[in-house]
């Protein structure tokens, strides 16, 4: 591979504090470096442009059971977006649920270079890694849901955090995933039978755990197998009015776990907080308590969150939390695909069409720009639309230009439902604008620190970084954002250039390479004895009521094209 | 009873029903033998129709789409005026191909007439020598 | 300004040309040899309108309204005729295959033979004339869509297949002849008129009304009688239904 | 015991849709003597058949064998040169396979299908309509109290079904095993799985959708309007039936080809989904297409997430066209639409209706497959392949879309699919590439 130099263009790379500069990143096989000899280099002239690190996705579903279940429901929206192969490129189909190609290739075109899926259920992940490596382009990883595991329960309500370390190891391992994921803690289990749970301090049928005491032990397990990224929560009661109590009680759950190693502070990534952050007791009177939740997290250091951004259209929510999706269906009546997974999670899945004119959809639009606009620190909120869920990922660029625009935003309000009045984007939020250094955090630089990819060189261009580049067509120096929207959707839309490693994979918004990326693996040490005690009970599980035998459930190394294990900095208790 | 040509008309708008059967799907990667033909090229009927029809052997079990000959087994089972052959090439050879526009055809539920008859059961090899060639 | 394109079949086809582009929309504000070189495709390859076709062109045109297109001979193996067309007119001398007038907004399609599946496929306007018979799907919608034909008038001479009127929203369906089972499933608005008989009327719709005036029909078993009235001068029986649907089966069918 | 004698376990059985991977055998001198705790169908494929020797290009009428090499040459000339070739077959073969397939159906313009065309493809139009409250197989057997078989003949058609995952298994809430569950099988006529039941009924042939309905309207209060009888059944049997529904802890249906196949076909299988769907207005209540193949489930998987569509795709025009009844397999043959095709893990000569055929007999035929079958005697070009998991490892689905890998128990002399499939492909991409 060339050498490859990007010159004069306006670098924004915050993590190294370089706030829009006009500076060259040099790449040397595949890795940013100090200098190269410019005769021999591939030349990018990015004069007057935007230059930034690789995007990186925190939380989207991208690939794996339900993802696939969603698109095969739904072939009028594969329908509505097809694009016919190109020379280089597969047939592209999907509006909100997109094929691997179209996955890849999209999220390439916006500048994104690094994909996590943010939703694996164990005995299906296999499936899971089947997709992520027919993704082109991006770099990958996937966290795996531990949320209603069985012998995890159990080892809760015994105490037995060293067997439930071992356990989340064993998991870790067995799936080639990278981070602990919860949905619903408990209460998918209760949905098992057809019910729910909706505070922290609840009981789940038989296991007689509670959310909060599910999330404070693995965030202790979290800490001790010293993975880089906190746990990753989806809060209990998504999506209901009154709930902001609920979320708030999450995040102190887990407020007495001290971070088991030095570079993050958070020990509870909070995702898709839009869905957590109402107010109101009813549909009618729903109501935005955004307000909570950032005065929580602009006084706190162990929660960090992402937007879970809502977007007006048709799109299709799929989520973990089966018991949610079947109170949409209800609301809806829409077609409903619903799979609880033995011994683990569930899932569901619903079509949406989300509405300026209804008053919850407005008030869940306004709710995300709310958090990414009022937290002061942007490296604690990353910017997601918790695709396809609240929106596709493709309008990330409307997003970023709303963020950017209070003109683009006041014109919007103009045509939603009056129940704009119940948030604080009319008021507290007014005139309020994000800057492209602003935008740098919240699409990759706070992702990277709060995956704690930084040492892996994701989301920032010092030497060492991964060649991961987007240039983008706005010259700072002459953007006038506020009054140009327009500008920076399309600018955001299709970059100018992706580099992917050092290889240039877009130019000009058309995709021009298709290498295939890592997929990011935790391999989590155990000690050998705490470990053969914790497979005595998990082997009694699979023997007993698993449908499936324990030699035939871990994925196998070749489902992995070019797997990267992730350096882990365990604590003591369990090295 | 109607004797005509030799074979009996015994009932017509019999419902024929076709489905799987585990000695067809043990054969299954072995359909081209003898053992499968025994298994498959079958017609499962009521002791009550066959006795009332006469049929001792094979019959032709004929629908709107074609016909086929294959070996009558008793089914007491199987309600009256109800056959059942097994899935495979000799029920292919009278279901409906039509697919109600769905891509399915109709496999289940064809109004069929069945003839007790000496003929013999045709060999996989000669039944699909009848598809070949000719107009559609 | 008027302008009329004769499309004859050069030679007869085993596999079937997708003609979605030789619309008047289309062929409007064109010449001759633009018209003839319009591509559509056969299989996966896309070819020059002239390559399968003998192209006639008389006069001239600039809007749509303006065009007519007469597709003479056999289309049995023309798919897609008049798909999506906002005005003008398109007479087929012969039957069309599959999703004649699919997606059609505006204009008239007159098809003097049969049609094959999904004749006015998600209609949105217009008219849709099958003088012979129609197949399956006549003015239904799209796989796994909630809402189909959403305006327009379809009319079949002869009998049409199963499902008509599959997921229908707003537009009328008059099958002059007989229909196949379940018109009007899962239909939410419109109407459908069915001279003849039909099999398992009105299946799960929620609203709309479905009129079939034959004498054969199998009825659901979940339709509640809701006395007689007066339909085109004939006296019949009005049912409610589809009731199986919890709450929201609140469609009429009228039976004789 | 022979000290060459090799013990695996837990192998996975290629055969069902059950996907079992309880299986022991025992392999001697490269060969497998020995199978345990398969049923019949399992333990017959496993241990083998006769198969096709040696790859061949039909001349003159008569099967002629040729080398490896010829035969891939002929088949992508075949497919190269076609205007809308048929790659039909999949089911009985890995994801990795399907891949492979899916990118050469993409490479020459061609429709690409499995068995589910005559299988559970109305299934597919049926959760594309309503969805699929559902579950995997173990929360079945854990929680399940009322299990009801549709249109299914379990005992036959997936023989160890009942024991591993359903009516005869003890789960963690259902330690008493059968005593705990109560079985209904709702069918056209007895058969051996009915007689397991603790209720039959028995419903007229293609009256299955009726039936639902009325149960439906049960459901929504609204029994008032049902006639006394249904499709055969009596209503107060549908009422009894509504009721047991209702008051179940866990319930499932189980269907089979019984309302796939009938009269009404898919819609049969929707009105089981909204049926479903209502009881968890009641209780919980999941319900499962009893696939066939053992990855019949994986083909639909890949093709969705490779094309966005699960069966019954079109790829001629560049991008994906989904249209069952228009692209599925029977209707393009039927009406002698495609000119050419490539039949591959799958036997259409036996499973596909004469007209069908008929078609089939007047294209060039591809078919690669490890045994001789009905659909060799319309193939021009034959590929001997090995047979995946038994000689090739890779990906299969079980019916509750739980992916399981197969295994390489032993050496074969053939190609896996996925690499012949792959040498079709590069000679494909030689020959456009020299055009």
């Amino acid at each position: 591979m060339a050498d490859m130099i990007i010159k004069n263009g306006t670098v924004y790379d915050p993590l190294n504090n370089i706030p829009g500069e006009k500076k060259d990143i040099c790449i040397k096989d595949g890795k940013v470096t100090d200098k190269i000899k410019e005769k021999d280099a591939t030349v990018i002239d990015a004069k007057g442009k935007t230059v930034m690190p690789g995007g990186v996705e925190i939380h989207a579903h991208i690939a794996g059971a339900k993802v696939n279940a969603g698109r095969l429901m739904r072939p009028e929206d594969a329908w509505m977006g097809k694009v016919p192969k190109g020379k280089l490129t597969r047939a592209e189909s999907g509006s909100s649920i997109f094929n691997v190609y179209a996955t890849g290739y999209k999220y390439a075109r916006m500048g994104y270079t690094t994909l996590f899926e943010a939703a694996v259920p164990p005995l299906l992940a296999r499936h899971t890694h089947e997709e992520l490596e027919e993704i082109p382009i991006a770099d990958k990883g996937a966290y795996v849901l531990m949320d209603n595991n069985w012998l995890g329960m159990e080892y809760i309500k015994n105490g037995e955090i060293d067997k439930l370390a071992a356990l989340s190891a064993w998991f870790l391992k067995a799936t080639k995933c990278m981070v602990l994921k919860f949905v619903n803690p408990g209460g998918n289990e209760a949905w098992g039978w057809g019910k729910n749970l909706i505070e922290v301090n609840e009981h789940t049928p038989h296991f007689e755990v509670t959310p909060a005491e599910i999330l404070n032990a693995f965030a202790e397990v979290n800490e001790r197998l010293g993975l880089p990224h906190s746990i990753h929560v989806h809060c209990n009661n998504l999506g209901h009015p009154g709930n902001v109590g609920t979320t708030i009680d999450t995040f102190n759950a887990v407020k007495d776990i001290k971070p088991g190693r030095s570079d993050r502070k958070a020990i509870l990534h909070a995702t898709h907080a839009q869905f957590h952050a109402y107010g109101g007791s009813n549909w009618k009177d729903v109501e935005s308590e955004s307000k909570v939740i950032v005065d929580y997290i602009n006084s706190n250091d162990h929660v960090t969150i992402d937007m879970g951004q809502l977007m007006f259209g048709d799109t299709t929510t799929m989520t973990a939390d089966g018991a949610m999706e079947y109170d949409l269906h209800k609301l809806s009546r829409r077609k409903w695909i619903n799979c609880d997974v033995e011994l683990e999670t569930g899932s569901g899945i619903i079509p949406v069409r989300y509405s300026p004119k209804v008053a919850v959809n407005t008030v869940q639009w306004a709710i995300g720009l709310e958090l990414a606009l009022l937290i002061k620190d942007k490296t604690k909120i990353a910017l997601t639309t918790d695709h396809p869920n609240a929106a596709p990922f493709t309008k990330y660029p409307e997003i970023i230009a709303l963020l950017m625009s209070s003109t683009m935003r006041d014109g919007m309000m103009k045509g939603v439902h009056e129940s704009i009045k119940r948030t604080l984007l009319p008021s507290e939020c007014a005139g309020i604008e994000l800057t492209l250094e602003d935008i740098a955090k919240i699409t990759r630089g706070t992702q990277a620190k709060l995956l704690n990819f930084v040492e892996l060189g994701k989301g920032h261009l010092a030497p060492g970084a991964d060649g991961d580049v987007a240039v983008y067509d706005i010259d700072p120096d002459k953007l006038d954002g506020s009054r140009n929207p327009d500008q920076i959707i399309n600018a955001f839309r299709k970059a100018i250039y992706t580099i992917k490693g050092g290889e240039i994979v877009v130019k000009d918004g058309e995709v021009v390479a298709t290498p295939m990326g890592r997929t990011f693996i935790a391999n989590p040490e155990i000690d050998e004895s705490l470990n053969k005690a914790m497979l005595e009970d998990l082997t009694e599980k699979f023997v007993h009521y698993y449908s499936v035998n324990m030699a035939n459930y871990p994925v196998q190394s070749r489902y992995l094209r070019n797997p990267f294990e992730i350096p882990l900095k365990p604590s003591k208790e369990v090295a | 009873m109607n004797m005509a040509g030799g074979t009996v008309v015994i009932k017509s708008n019999i419902k024929l029903v076709t489905g799987r059967l585990i000695e067809q799907g043990v054969l299954l990667e072995d359909k081209m033998s003898e053992a499968y033909r025994d298994v498959v090229a079958v017609c499962e009927m009521n002791g009550k129709d066959m006795n009332e029809y006469n049929v001792k052997s094979n019959v032709r079990v004929k629908s709107e789409f074609g016909e086929v000959v294959v070996k009558a087994k008793r089914n007491d089972e199987n309600p009256p005026s109800m056959v059942f052959i097994p899935m495979g090439p000799w029920a292919n050879a009278v279901i409906g191909p039509n697919t109600g526009g769905c891509g399915m055809p109709q496999f289940k539920g064809i109004d069929v007439e069945v003839k007790a008859t000496k003929d013999k059961v045709l060999i996989v090899e000669d039944l699909m020598k009848t598809y070949m060639g000719g107009v559609d | 300004m008027a302008m009329t394109i004769t499309l004859k079949l050069k030679e007869a086809i085993m596999v079937p040309i997708e003609a979605d582009s030789a619309t008047p929309d289309n062929f409007a504000g064109n010449a001759e040899k633009d018209i003839k070189a319009i591509k559509v495709w056969h299989g996966n390859t896309e070819v020059a309108l002239d390559r399968l076709f003998d192209v006639n062109v008389n006069g001239n045109a600039d809007k749509p309204a303006d065009v007519k297109i007469i597709f003479d001979g056999d289309m049995s193996r023309v798919k897609h005729i008049g798909e999506g067309m906002t005005d003008g007119e398109i007479v087929v001398n012969g039957d069309v295959d599959m999703h004649a007038g699919a997606l059609m907004e505006g204009g008239k399609i007159t098809v003097k033979g049969n049609a094959d599946g999904w004749a006015g496929r998600n209609m949105k306007g217009g008219e849709l004339i099958i003088e012979g018979n129609a197949g399956h799907y006549v003015g239904s919608g799209y796989r796994g869509e909630a809402r189909g034909m959403r305006g327009g008038k379809i009319t079949v001479n002869g009998d049409a297949g199963d499902y008509v009127g599959n997921q229908l929203a707003e537009g009328e369906i008059c099958i002059n002849g007989n229909a196949g089972l379940m018109p009007g499933l899962d239909m939410r608005g419109g109407k459908i008129i069915i001279d003849g008989s039909a099999a398992l009327p009105g299946a799960g719709m929620l609203k709309g009304t479905v009129i079939v005036k034959g004498d054969n029909i199998e009825m659901m078993p979940t339709f509640g009688a809701d006395g007689t009235e007066t339909v085109d001068g004939v006296e019949m029986k009005k049912f409610v239904g589809d009731l199986a649907v919890r709450g929201r089966g609140k469609g009429t069918l009228y039976v004789k | 015991m022979n000290p060459d004698s090799t013990i695996v376990t837990d192998v996975v059985c290629p055969l069902c849709g059950s996907l079992c991977d309880d299986i022991t055998v025992r392999i001697e001198n490269g060969k497998i003597v020995e199978v345990r705790d398969a049923c019949d169908m399992g333990e017959s494929k496993i241990l083998g058949h006769d198969r096709i020797k040696s790859p061949m290009i039909r001349e003159k009428g008569e099967l002629k064998e040729v080398s490896y090499e010829k035969a891939v040459k002929k088949s992508a000339e075949i497919l190269a040169k076609s205007k809308r070739p048929l790659l039909y077959g999949w089911s009985s073969t890995t994801c990795e396979a399907h891949e492979k397939g899916i990118k050469l159906a993409a490479e020459v313009g061609g429709i690409v299908d499995n068995t589910a065309t005559v299988c559970h493809g109305p299934s597919v139009i049926a959760i594309q309509t309503v969805g699929l409250p559902s579950c995997t197989l173990g929360q079945i057997k854990n929680r399940a109290d009322l299990i009801v078989y549709w249109g299914s003949n379990q005992s036959q058609a997936h023989p160890r079904h009942m024991s591993r995952y359903s009516s005869f298994i003890r789960g963690f809430f259902r330690e008493e095993g059968r005593k705990a569950k109560y079985v209904v099988v709702i069918d056209v006529r007895d058969t051996t799985t009915t007689n397991v039941a603790d209720e039959f009924i028995k419903v007229e042939p293609g009256h299955d959708y009726k039936l639902l309905s009325a149960l439906r309207a049960v459901l929504a209060d609204k029994a008032d309007v049902l006639p006394d009888d249904v499709g055969g059944v009596p209503k107060d049997a549908i009422m009894n039936l509504a009721e047991r529904m209702k008051k179940a802890e866990f319930g499932v249906i189980f269907f089979g080809m019984g309302l796939t196949q009938s009269r009404s076909r898919y819609n049969n299988v929707v009105n089981a989904i909204a049926l479903t769907r209502e009881l968890n207005q009641f209780t919980k209540f999941v319900i499962m297409p009893m696939r066939g193949h053992y990855n019949v489930t994986g083909f639909g998987q890949v093709l969705t997430w490779e094309t966005g569509y699960p069966y019954a795709v079109d790829l001629s025009r560049g991008y994906a066209w989904y249209n069952p009844g228009e692209t599925t397999s029977t209707d393009v043959l039927n009406r002698g639409e495609c000119d050419s095709a490539l039949i591959i893990a799958s036997d259409p000569g036996a499973h596909f209706p004469g007209k069908s055929l008929k078609h089939l007999s007047k294209i060039p035929v591809i078919q690669v497959d490890p045994y001789h079958n009905p659909t060799t005697e319309f193939a021009d070009v034959v590929i001997p392949s090995a047979v995946a998991g038994i000689e090739a490892e890779g990906c299969a689905y079980r019916m509750d879309n739980v992916p399981i890998m197969v295994r390489k128990l032993i050496d074969s002399e053939y190609k896996s699919d996925e690499e012949i499939i792959d040498d079709v492909l590069n000679k494909v991409m030689e020959i456009r590439g020299g055009k």
